[in-house]
């Protein structure tokens, strides 16, 4: 079994975890690392809910091998609250009820950051067409797209 | 029921579990793992259906780091019954689901498990265990099931309901059923108008995003744990007890957060498997399905056939019905076709009518609940041909509902009276929406439909602390997929007067709480609910009796009023005593205060639900989006508005993609062609617009604050909603979903 | 007492629609249609009983009153 | 199971000499259908040779002889780049309906055209662009036209040991657009049903000089249609020329029946894409 020492920065921290070659950094993340904040919902890259931030690109932490992860930067769904305070999306998901099971909810709100660090004045299509690779099956889509639009609107308002 | 008013109940605060979903330490059911845990695979049928001849597991057995392996021979054949909803469940069946005893009956039928290591070992162990079937022809559909000489799954299966007249021997009709009342022929001789049409619907899936998963223990002392993402931890616990001859009180079931359920998380897949790999290797066993055995292996909802047929007057009331509806029940019997003949024309008051339904086995997965389980199938028929009356006789589609509709003291289609329902504030309701009065632009149109489902009732516990310091604690056996907590925490709060931040809600393990039945049927608002509020009103009368003893007074002569004790009936002028002040005294006064409550209640009665939708039609490619789609619902009482609406915008969503492009696909061979997310197309947030809502308020008599079942009814009018939207803008009454661009384009071309 | 009212597929076993009964609580009028109609009880079993309009999954020891309308249905859960 | 290594190349002759010494290797670029593929069952390497950390794929160089792609450059990527946006709208286009976001963020134009699906968004954008690939192997480097790449679904004219590095286009002429559209059920998610793409010049009289017509998910491999270029060079490009441009287009489909559509249904909707895609282009040209 000769596995392979990846060392990488998860939100902000450096991190050193052993993994196989074929090995997913899905599964490197939970099973390695602890972060089971990233959830596996479909493993083929149609659900969303693997979504992480690696090297400022938002991508399926299901379709990337573990080790591609060597001396790049990830940010997870564990990393999106800054120390005391949750970040504008968390707070919006919650004061908008925008979330009922919740499984899908660290895949919307990665991409959602994602969204608003590269737009951070998205229309409400422009919201949907975004996060259209996240699957949720319980809230119609609709409170979430309130809660992006509301958070963007939050954060021009308080770096205005 | 007066109309009372709330200071908490119907406010929208933040739900207490809220944090730890957005953070992303919400614990679901695969993230859970023990030390020395093993992990568990299944072998699956690569037939549809097929005779099980010997089953060679040695190579597997034999492998390092393999611990155990299972075959239908580790999970005895049982008779036990299990109490459920909907009545005694047959084990039997559900055991041979688990790993098959004779015969596979559907392509990803579980055969053998194996535990070991690594996920990756156990896979490969499993691929390794040697299979040997004898072919038989699979039965793929209702037609080809009930055909002359049609393979039989079940040479021992009876019709269920069938009267003695009929013919004994083989056969894949599990059950029938039927409704009758009045006089058929007369009424559809009395008809100025008949409408007749067959209707197919495909099988869709309840699509939750979190695949089943489980972590199960099996003590050398006998005694089980088992941590799932379930619905019902006590359907669990009691299922894998019948089912493995083990007593309910040496099984611990731990629901974790449930990543979505929707009925189709209350039957167990994995559950007495990983009991039986953990009993055999001495070690805990974590399961874990992938998407594509969630698709090929649990339940999807029925396919169905239905043939359907309206006579109206000409001033549009409906005077005859009937109709016969074929529903694909899967490996085993038990789909919702006698739920779908008791919904059929449960909106509308028709004297004669005459239903007949039938549960029909077919070598797929067996079906299992999926929202108000029947009803949108039996809407998307008769809402399409009360849409075609409407337009046939020149009526406005709500007029001729309005005339037809069904209130207090009429009789449902199966027998009883209604109580107080809403259904017609509801059609009102959309006939005041400026959705139905907003122009239409070239190739949209505009559908309307209806739906109706019963809301459940069972039983339920529920157990209210509280603290010296004045707050409270909420304790009950309900899985919170919808944001029932916060609703729990809200009824707390308005009973005890106390803010609803300072309530903690909990869903607790089968050794904790008090035994209560799935979370599904729509009913834990207002079953668990009416056990909440029960429970806080104990504690409120242990306070009255502490408030008494304080005052050195009988405790008749303490009142309770906004939050607080007070003297009352010459109680002398004692200071009104408020939850804190009494909680600071509990020891003085007799020690904790704990209030229990437990309660089997009747049907919450009906709820009913409108949808009106706009969908713009691509004529050269037969594309179609929403534009706009508003949901109307009789709610009872909204405990917390925002998550009511939630349950309204997601059954809206499920079912515009059943309507449009969810379907499972199978080929000649049974296999399911399309067992991913990426071609088992479920609506994205681009496909859909904002979803409106509107919350009729009709109160619940049998609930103390009027809830009713709002969870399931709003999965019922898409179908048809979607359906006749697609008819008014292309002119084309399309009568088999979903209604894919091929479909739409072929209907099209066909017409000019 | 109690007007009971059989289903279509219910009155096969009966030869009736619908049948008075007198009896205090649900489980003493099974009883007398279990007498009065031999078979009928195997068709009864797992189904709820409404109650003027009620309907209880577990109804044996409600009571009935005088002008009671009740309806055998076959029991729901849901999803 | 033997673990499976992981490889991961600085230098293309370095990509080259591990492909050689491993024929059981797969190259992984972005890796979004070949990690599904590898999760089914479908395919089973013996490594993992991530090229992604390559500086030849995973470049975009843009000069006057036109553009050049590192085959590892993710479609984002090549979605913000403004110039590509300007000059090729129709590839990016088609570039940009790859998957979701999160796709977006891993899925690349060499990965799409070496999966070799028919229903490829890519390809056509690519054939009608007039681009070339270039391939390097043990004896070298070589350059194909992109039409001739993909083989068959799932296969390609690549030989054992043999990389694609880039993919060149020729920079457009002036008053040239191109433009691709497809057809899935939803708004985004799906594999294309069907799929066309076009690219035309036009002269300062809006006559059509030039045009390239490639259709997809309707045959085997991505189709260019010469055919359908021809319906439209010399005309004006009336509805005339674009009905017949899209008879074309339809008569050239060999589409099958499968889970995402019937023959009928491709047959049409490609005629269909067509002359939208045509129109699109005109617009483009005629609107700079």
């Amino acid at each position: 079994m000769d596995t392979i020492r990846v060392q990488t920065t998860i939100n902000g921290e450096a991190v050193e975890f052993l993994c196989e070659g074929h090995e997913t950094l899905l599964t490197a993340l939970r099973d390695r690392v602890g972060l089971t904040g990233t959830k596996e919902g479909c493993a083929t890259g149609d659900c969303g809910a693997c979504s992480v931030i690696m090297s400022e690109r938002l991508v399926p932490s299901c379709l990337v091998l573990a080790p591609e992860a060597e001396g790049r930067t990830i940010t997870t769904i564990e990393g999106i609250a800054n120390g005391s305070g949750l970040h504008p999306l968390q707070q919006a998901f919650l004061t908008h009820s925008a979330l009922q099971c919740g499984v899908c909810t660290p895949g919307f709100i990665v991409a959602g950051k994602a969204l608003l660090d590269a737009n951070p004045n998205p229309t409400e299509t422009e919201v949907r067409y975004w996060l259209a690779g996240n699957l949720c099956r319980c809230t119609g889509y609709d409170k979430i797209i309130r809660a992006v639009l509301d958070a963007a609107d939050h954060m021009r308002r308080s770096q205005a | 029921m007066s109309e009372r008013s709330y200071t908490q109940v119907g406010t929208r605060p933040v739900r207490h579990d809220g944090l730890d979903k957005v953070t992303g330490r919400a614990n679901y059911g695969a993230d859970f793992s023990l030390p020395g845990m093993l992990h568990g695979a299944l072998v699956r049928s690569p037939y549809a259906h097929a005779r099980i001849l010997s089953i060679d597991t040695s190579a597997a057995a034999s492998m390092p780091g393999v611990k155990a392996v299972v075959t239908g021979k580790d999970i005895a054949e049982t008779s036990a019954k299990l109490m459920m909803g909907e009545g005694a469940i047959d084990l039997h069946d559900v055991g041979d689901n688990l790993l098959a005893h004779g015969k596979v009956l559907y392509h990803g039928h579980p055969v053998a498990a194996v535990a070991a290591t690594s996920l990756d070992l156990a896979r490969e162990a499993a691929s390794r265990i040697k299979v040997e079937y004898e072919r038989l022809a699979p039965v793929e559909s209702v037609d080809q099931a009930i055909a002359p000489g049609a393979p039989i799954l079940d040479d021992k299966l009876v019709t269920a309901g069938q009267p003695s007249s009929a013919p004994k021997g083989p056969t894949n009709i599990a059950g029938r059923m039927e409704l009758r009342r009045g006089d058929l022929d007369r009424g559809f001789a009395d008809a100025d108008l008949i409408v007749e049409r067959e209707f197919r619907t495909a099988a869709t899936h309840q699509g939750y995003i979190e695949p089943h998963a489980c972590v199960a223990r099996h003590g050398q002392d006998g005694q089980v744990v088992v941590w799932c993402s379930t619905q019902g931890p006590f359907a669990v616990r009691d299922a894998c007890a019948g089912i493995l001859g083990i007593d309910a009180s040496r099984i611990k079931v731990i629901p974790s957060e449930i990543g979505g359920g929707f009925g189709g998380k209350i039957s167990v897949y994995l559950e007495p498997v990983a009991i039986v790999l953990s009993r055999k290797s001495g070690r805990p066993v974590k399961m874990v399905m992938t998407r594509e055995e969630v698709f090929r292996a649990t339940g999807p909802t029925s396919a169905t056939k239905i043939l359907m047929k309206l006579g109206a007057k000409r001033d549009g009331t409906l005077v005859a019905a009937s109709a016969s509806l074929w529903y694909e029940a899967g490996a085993y019997r038990g789909s919702p076709s006698g739920a779908g003949a008791m919904c059929c024309f449960a909106c509308y008051n028709i004297p004669n009518f005459f239903i007949e339904a039938y549960d029909v086995l077919v070598n797929k997965p067996k079906v299992a609940a999926y929202r108000a389980p029947g009803s949108p199938m039996v809407s998307f028929a008769v809402e399409s041909l009360l849409d075609e009356i409407s337009r046939t006789l020149g009526f406005d589609p709500i007029e001729i509902r309005l005339k037809n509709a069904v209130k207090e003291g009429d009789r449902a289609p199966y027998g009883p009276a209604y109580g107080p329902i809403g259904f017609r504030q509801v059609l009102e309701a959309a006939q005041a929406h400026p959705h139905w009065h907003a122009e239409l632009g070239p190739n949209e149109g505009r559908g309307l439909a209806c739906g109706f489902w019963f809301n459940a009732g069972m039983n339920s516990s529920a157990t209210v602390m509280l603290n010296s310091d004045g707050s409270a604690g909420v304790i009950t056996g309900n899985p919170d997929i919808g944001g029932t907590r916060v609703a729990q925490a809200l009824m707390v709060a308005e009973e005890l007067g106390i803010p609803v931040e300072r309530v903690r809600p909990t869903v607790a393990d089968t050794d904790v709480a008090g035994y209560t039945d799935v979370t599904g049927g729509s009913r834990v608002c207002y079953a668990t609910g009416a056990a909440v509020i029960e429970a806080a009103r104990d504690v409120r009368e242990q306070l009255r009796a502490r408030a008494a003893k304080i005052w050195n007074v009988p405790v008749e002569k303490v009142g309770w009023k906004d939050g607080q004790a007070v003297p009352q009936d010459g109680a002398g002028d004692q200071k009104p005593l408020s939850v804190v002040d009494i909680a600071a005294k509990l020891s003085h006064t007799g020690g904790p205060v704990i209030g229990r409550a437990s309660v089997n209640l009747p049907m919450a009665g009906p709820a009913f639900g409108l949808h009106i939708c706009d969908l713009q039609v691509d004529k050269e490619t037969g594309q179609s989006k929403v534009l706009r789609y508003t949901a109307i619902q009789d709610v009872g009482k909204a405990v917390h508005p925002s998550f009511v609406e939630g349950q309204m915008q997601g059954g809206a969503a499920q079912g515009i993609g059943w309507a449009l492009n969810e379907e499972y696909i199978f080929n000649r061979d049974g296999v399911m062609e399309n067992p991913g997310f990426l071609d088992y197309r479920m609506p994205v947030a681009s496909d859909l617009p904002m979803i409106d809502t509107v919350l009729v308020e009709v109160p619940n008599p049998l609930h103390p604050y009027g809830v009713r079942g709002v969870g399931e009814v709003p999965i019922v009018p898409p179908l048809a909603a979607v359906a006749n939207a697609m008819r008014d803008a292309t002119g084309i009454r399309y009568t088999e979903l979903p209604l894919s661009p091929p479909r739409v384009l072929e209907g099209l071309a066909q017409s000019d | 007492m109690a007007k009971v009212h059989f289903s279509s597929a219910l009155s096969q076993h009966t030869g009736v629609q619908e049948i008075t009964i007198d009896a205090p609580r649900v489980r003493d009028l099974l009883d007398a249609l279990a007498r009065r109609f031999p078979g009928l009880e195997t068709q009864l079993a797992g189904m709820a009983v409404a109650i003027d309009g009620q309907i209880y999954n577990d109804a044996d020891y409600q009571t009935l009153q005088a002008d009671t309308e009740l309806y055998f249905v076959p029991r729901l859960a849901g999803g | 199971m033997s673990a499976i290594r992981y490889e991961a190349p600085q230098s293309v002759a370095q990509a080259v000499g591990l492909m050689a010494a491993d024929p059981g290797a797969s190259i992984i670029a972005g890796g979004t259908d070949l990690l599904v593929q590898f999760r089914g069952g479908v395919k089973r390497p013996s490594a993992f040779i991530d090229v992604k950390r390559i500086p030849e794929l995973t470049s975009i160089t843009l000069d006057a002889s036109g553009l050049r792609l590192g085959a590892a450059t993710p479609a984002a990527e090549i979605c913000e780049h403004a110039e590509i946006r300007r000059l090729w709208p129709g590839l990016v286009e088609a570039v940009h309906l790859i998957g979701s976001t999160q796709i977006q963020g891993r899925g690349t134009v060499g990965g799409n055209l070496c999966n070799a699906s028919p229903a490829a968004d890519t390809t056509c954008a690519l054939i009608v662009s007039r681009a070339h690939c270039v391939i390097a192997g043990t004896r070298g480097e070589r350059t194909v036209a992109v039409e001739d790449f993909c083989t068959g679904p799932g296969k390609t004219l690549l030989q054992p040991g043999e990389l694609l590095v880039a993919l060149r286009l020729p920079r457009p002429g002036p008053r040239t657009a191109d433009a691709y559209l497809r057809l899935i059920p939803r708004t985004e998610m799906d594999i294309a049903v069907a799929g066309a793409g076009v690219s035309l010049t036009l002269d300062a009289r809006g006559t059509c000089t030039d045009a390239r017509v490639a259709i997809g998910a309707v045959s085997p491999t991505a189709l260019l249609v010469p055919a359908a270029a021809e319906a439209l060079i010399g005309t004006s490009v009336d509805r005339a020329a674009v009905a017949r441009a899209a008879e074309a287009a339809s008569a050239a489909a060999r589409p099958i029946d499968d889970k995402r559509g019937t023959i009928a249904y491709r047959r049409k909707v490609v005629g269909v894409l067509t002359s939208r895609a045509v129109t699109i282009a005109v617009d483009r040209v005629k609107g700079r």
